[in-house]
């Protein structure tokens, strides 16, 4: 296998009680590469990646990330987790915490950098999703769409390897959706590998490499965009696909 | 405060038919319980007469006089801002109970001549035996908690042993045990150490039950965040989950804390001389106690008002992160 | 024994007591401790030589034995029967009170008997509960004989006697007719104001000695000389006289 | 359980490290502490001759067999699936205290005399004293707790001043009050009446506390939500936020739940005869009090087992809607 | 003033402590019409819809809806609120009911429904969002698209009058979107009101009979959607569209 697969799905399978949430998982993501997972809803898209950084375990296969096979008794599981960043559908922001604190507290606590650097790395972050003068408000404080992009900066924060985004821009309004994916692009040109659930056509459009489609567990088609949108092979992407393109 | 709803209720107190409401049943009450005998009947001696013959004219108008000033006054601090409102209705309740005291006949030089020794022998000891229990009992409770909720076998089973036992027991059986046990297996401990262990063993176990509920009571959302950032399990429990269930915490906590000064008393029955042994003992020559226990209690409700205090800082400090 | 040799290599004899019973042992206005038991253990104390500390730890503690050397003997007016045999030994009886009976200053009640089929209040466990059951055996050495002078309807048993006091003092016959309690306590209640007053002759006398823990016999024997001593020199009605007003190291 | 990490760790008690430092840790502490004189150096007697002549030698074969047994103990346990582990250990740490007990000699035939009357008298006396109050002090809390919130001054008042005051006074202090003090207003109350009065005055003030703290962790979406159907004050509390405060409220109300069988006893002191009574009482006359306290521990403690069975079912059904 | 209007806002301003959020709102709403409200984030327009059914106060000016002013000392704001169904940006599903039950206790406990009755208004506002195979599950077994599906369906029950959406479909996939687009294009023929917060330019095109356009606090535009996408007239608004558009 080429050196530069950073993640790599083999035959992956997770039960949830008696109900297959994922099956026959393949997949494999190179360094800087940068995907869009989208698919109808419950189809399992956030167990895909929340199976990424072991938030979830699966049953069946083979996951390896970064060089790490993800197992049930791997002692390194802050290893991994530290190189891959997560952004969640609900924010999960520190509410005890003001936002500056949020974003400090991953760079502090686990790289160990000082309370000022911290704050420097954790400002910079801040000002690249627009929201530096947010830093001393409460999460509480804040609308829908500063809160999502505090989420972002925090995992910024941590300069991982990996990103993995779910739906990073629901609560975003179009302005700031254009922004923030912005700032993902810049930082695909740094290299770093995204997995992101969007159903943001445009940006996959724009910028992923691949496009993968999930219904029922199932990847059910991958491509580069400008085939899977253009071209679907499946009769459900067609479906789905032009769902979309009706409004 | 719980979310106010935008919309603003009128003063209850100024509505005609509730102040009506409230006079009836006032005069109701008290034409019910026949007041002429007390010092009210005493009072009202210039309009009805020799209270003790006045009879049912003299019954009524004691009613209607009490309820009349009753409802004036709440009317009156109807008006008052609210913080003034809070004021006066407490100072009127102290006066009341004060009052209430008053029909003890207490001796008051006996009292104040005995003070001096309950603060500083009673209090203090009192005090310094709670306080050092509560923080051997939170320290306790911490470990009980993350035992109890963990999936270790050997952790859970002792740990709900242990909240089990020593909550299933007296506290008074857990002082026994200690002072009269231990020396059978060969450690014999002193009184104050005894009571001191007991207490925190004794709390330990409920307010593991307390720091149990808080930290359930955390989203999971903020494992899976604290988790996705590579936080372990100790960075995620002590910086994460633990500040946030502590808003849930303090509150039940704060009463271990109060009812821990008054339970702190037991010891009393292993030679230490603490506030209630002393209320108990100081009075009891002369048939005072009553004083004694009085006094006492006031100095348990002054204790118990400073952690109150404190209690509602600490909750105002956990608030800020709610405030919007 | 080892308990002497702990004692005079201190130079103190640990004395536990009660602090709640006066005016046998209870806390003065110096905020010490004093009373009837209290210079009766002192005077102990002086004539071995030592000095004297108190504890005061409660009644179940100090019956339950397993002393563990805390405190090496105990003066506080515990009645001799066979049960606490087994556990402690009571080198010296110092002293006897007398039971009796108080009733409300309202109380119509002239003779004992009239209090046939009333309410009685006592202290739950004690002596007084057991006469007013009609159920005392004093099985103690010395213990002089004594007859049930009336029957209640209703014992209620309290904690300790001053509850029983309170209930007694709402009225007559609001809670109770009558308290049974050892008539120093009564008489103290009366000079403290409670609106009560002796019924009828004392109903019996309770023998009360030190404790000591089995196992040195030595030292008991120091104690029960001493005790011996004092009642001899006549120390002992003294101190009766000046704490109760009356000489009750004898029976009448 | 707490929410938990998808990694699981290894078995701590079967790694050769911790196992080893356990048994070095084990051996120590009864080198330290001479076990020659027990059961133990008895039990050991063929191996090291008399145990009280046996010396430093006898000294460490006694704490290398216990330590030996005790690693033994653990590592085997932890083959055995989680709830095995539990109720072994249960088992184990049950057997310890009852050997415990055994130092006390008690006589089994007195306690097997005495117990129908403990039961039937004292323990049905406790419990329903202690379950008519903590009914009625649930309500007081319900009340209090909405008070304590509202921005009514007259009720954030009475019921602050009544949660500190009731907290703050020690029980025995509200016993005397109520018992002693009611008469003189001329309500001449019973014992059991004043029992149940002062406890639920006292346990409702601490529940208020919690009630509160209960419902103000519900976050404010579910106010709007509510609001915004149309629901009114009453249905919001009583359907949308009590339900939900519950998971947060019933272990601390356990608690108070099981401090308030104990603290019945109290009623005692006015003559009520409730357990704790009959337990002192019972074994005065022969002696065997220590007998009379264990049982009466034992009657506690399987009463606060029922308990704590409730409670961890009401709170498993209320955990139904959080499980995904 | 015309006998159809339903939502009147004169003039409304109102504060958080010195921000003022709102600024000088003119806004009128007739029965039946449709409107959309996008602008930045941050803008005021959550808390605009949230005072027409009084969840927010505000603090000058004057709001009257379906005939009732809004005020400090009001009897029946239950009444407005019973006739004014909301669906929140974060769902705000009562997690101890089951779904059922979510949508149940409205029409029972204010409109006096019977258990059945309401199960059967339920079970039909469940269809017509498409998820009555998950009636009997809890909020928290549901994917945030089920979530918000359950949301809109719990309002729905209560039959109200105007229905205020604050991004409705932010956390739904676009299949679901259009679904329930659909559903609030139907119910709007049935002479529903809706005043909806969102960004699908699709749905504002093809279903608005307004759309409104909102940055900090002041509504800048209003329009026809067809005159709003093809010739806005301020520059914010054009600034804003194009952002829109770019992805
Ligand atoms: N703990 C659980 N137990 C049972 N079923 C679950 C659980 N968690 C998720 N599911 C189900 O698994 C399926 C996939 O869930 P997932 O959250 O991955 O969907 P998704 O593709 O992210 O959907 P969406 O776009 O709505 O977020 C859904 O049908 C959901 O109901
Ligand atoms: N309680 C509050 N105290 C202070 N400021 C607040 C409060 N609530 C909201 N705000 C501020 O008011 C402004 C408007 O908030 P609002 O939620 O209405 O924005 P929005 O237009 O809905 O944004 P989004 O699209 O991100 O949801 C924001 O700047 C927000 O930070
Ligand atoms: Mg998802
Ligand atoms: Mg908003």
């Amino acid at each position: 296998m080429s050196m530069d697969l950073i993640i790599e799905a083999k035959d992956v399978a997770k039960w949830y009680g008696a109900f297959q949430v994922l099956k026959d998982i393949n997949l494999t993501v190179r360094k800087g590469e940068r995907i869009v997972v989208c698919g109808p809803s419950g189809s399992g898209k956030s167990t895909l990646i929340r199976c990424f950084n072991r938030l979830e375990a699966h049953q069946q296969g083979e996951i390896i990330v970064n060089g790490i096979t993800l197992h049930d008794k791997m002692r390194n599981v802050a290893e991994v987790r530290k190189n891959v960043g997560m952004v969640f559908q609900h924010f999960n922001l520190f509410p005890h915490m003001t936002v500056l604190m949020n974003c400090m507290v991953g760079p502090m606590w686990i790289k160990g950098l000082s309370a000022a650097e911290a704050e420097k790395t954790a400002l910079r972050f801040l000002e690249r999703v627009r929201i530096p003068e947010q830093a001393n408000k409460y999460p509480v404080q804040l609308s829908g769409g500063q809160q999502q992009r505090v989420a972002i900066a925090r995992s910024l924060c941590m300069e991982p390897a990996i990103m993995l985004f779910d739906e990073p821009t629901s609560a975003l309004d179009p302005e700031m959706v254009s922004e923030v994916l912005d700032t993902m692009t810049s930082l695909a040109k740094d290299g770093m590998t995204m997995v992101c659930v969007t159903h943001e056509m445009g940006f996959a459009r724009a910028v992923a490499d691949r496009v993968i489609f999930m219904n029922s567990g199932q990847i059910v088609e991958e491509g580069n965009p400008q085939a899977f949108f253009t071209n679907p092979k499946h009769e459900r992407t067609r479906l789905f696909l032009s769902q979309i393109l009706k409004h | 405060m719980l979310y106010p709803d935008t919309v603003e209720a009128e003063v209850l107190v100024h509505k005609p038919w509730f102040v009506a409401m409230m006079f009836a049943i006032i005069l109701a009450v008290f034409l019910a319980f026949n007041l002429t005998g007390t010092v009210m009947g005493e009072l009202m001696r210039p309009v009805i007469g020799d209270p003790l013959q006045s009879g049912l004219y003299g019954r009524f108008a004691v009613a209607f006089v009490v309820a009349v000033i009753f409802s004036l006054n709440v009317v009156l601090i109807g008006f008052a801002p609210l913080k003034v409102q809070v004021a006066i209705v407490w100072l009127e309740l102290l006066g009341l109970f004060l009052a209430f005291f008053e029909t003890f006949h207490l001796s008051l030089p006996f009292i104040w001549q005995k003070l001096p020794f309950l603060i500083t022998q009673g209090a203090v000891t009192t005090l310094y035996v709670s306080a050092i229990s509560i923080v051997i009992a939170s320290v306790i409770a911490i470990l009980g908690a993350v035992a109890k909720l963990s999936t270790n076998g050997f952790a859970y089973a002792i740990a709900s042993f242990y909240t089990s036992f020593f909550r299933g027991l007296p506290l008074l059986m857990q002082v026994y045990l200690i002072y009269l046990g231990l020396p059978q297996l060969g450690f014999v401990i002193d009184a104050v150490p005894a009571g001191i262990l007991a207490l925190s063993l004794c709390y330990g176990a409920y307010m593991t039950e307390i720091f149990r509920s808080g930290i359930q009571s955390i989203d999971r959302g903020q494992w899976e965040a604290s988790r996705s950032i590579g936080f372990g399990f100790g960075i995620t429990m002590r910086r994460i989950i633990l500040p946030q269930a502590l808003p849930v915490i303090i509150p039940p906590t704060g009463n271990q804390f109060i009812s821990m000064l008054k339970d702190s008393s037991l010891v009393s029955v292993i030679g230490v001389w603490e506030l209630m042994f002393l209320a108990r003992t100081l009075g009891q020559k002369t048939f005072q106690h009553m004083e004694m226990l009085i006094s006492t209690a006031m100095i348990y409700w002054i204790m118990s008002i400073c952690l109150e205090l404190i209690q509602s800082r600490i909750e105002r400090h956990y608030a800020r992160s709610k405030v919007r | 024994g080892a308990v002497l040799d702990r004692v005079l290599a201190a130079k103190t004899l640990k004395v536990a007591t009660d602090a709640n019973w006066a005016p046998q042992s209870f806390m003065n206005d110096k905020n010490e401790l004093d009373g009837f038991d209290v210079d009766v253990a002192k005077d102990i104390g002086k004539r071995l030589g030592v000095s004297v500390e108190f504890v005061t730890p409660g009644w179940d503690i100090i019956t339950a034995g397993n002393w563990s050397g805390r405190w090496d003997m105990h003066v506080g007016s515990m009645t001799p029967t066979k049960a606490r045999a087994e556990i402690f030994d009571f080198p010296g009886i110092y002293y006897y009170t007398p039971a009796a009976v108080a009733v409300h200053k309202d109380s119509k009640a002239a003779t004992l008997a009239d209090l046939n089929d009333k309410a009685v209040g006592t202290t739950a466990t004690s002596t007084f509960e057991a006469y007013a059951k009609q159920d005392l055996t004093l099985d103690a050495a010395g213990a002089p004989a004594f007859k049930y002078e009336f029957k209640p309807k209703d014992v209620k048993s309290y904690s300790n006697s001053t509850t029983a006091f309170d209930d007694l003092r709402l009225g007559d016959g609001t809670r109770l007719d009558a308290v049974v309690s050892s008539l120093p306590s009564i008489i103290d209640a009366e000079k403290a104001g409670y609106p009560i007053k002796q019924l009828g002759e004392p109903v019996f006398y309770e023998p009360l000695a030190v404790a000591t823990e089995h196992g040195d016999a030595e030292f008991d024997a120091k104690i029960s000389e001493a005790v011996k001593d004092m009642q001899s020199d006549g120390t002992l009605s003294k101190l009766s006289v000046k704490w109760y007003g009356v000489d009750y190291t004898v029976v009448k």
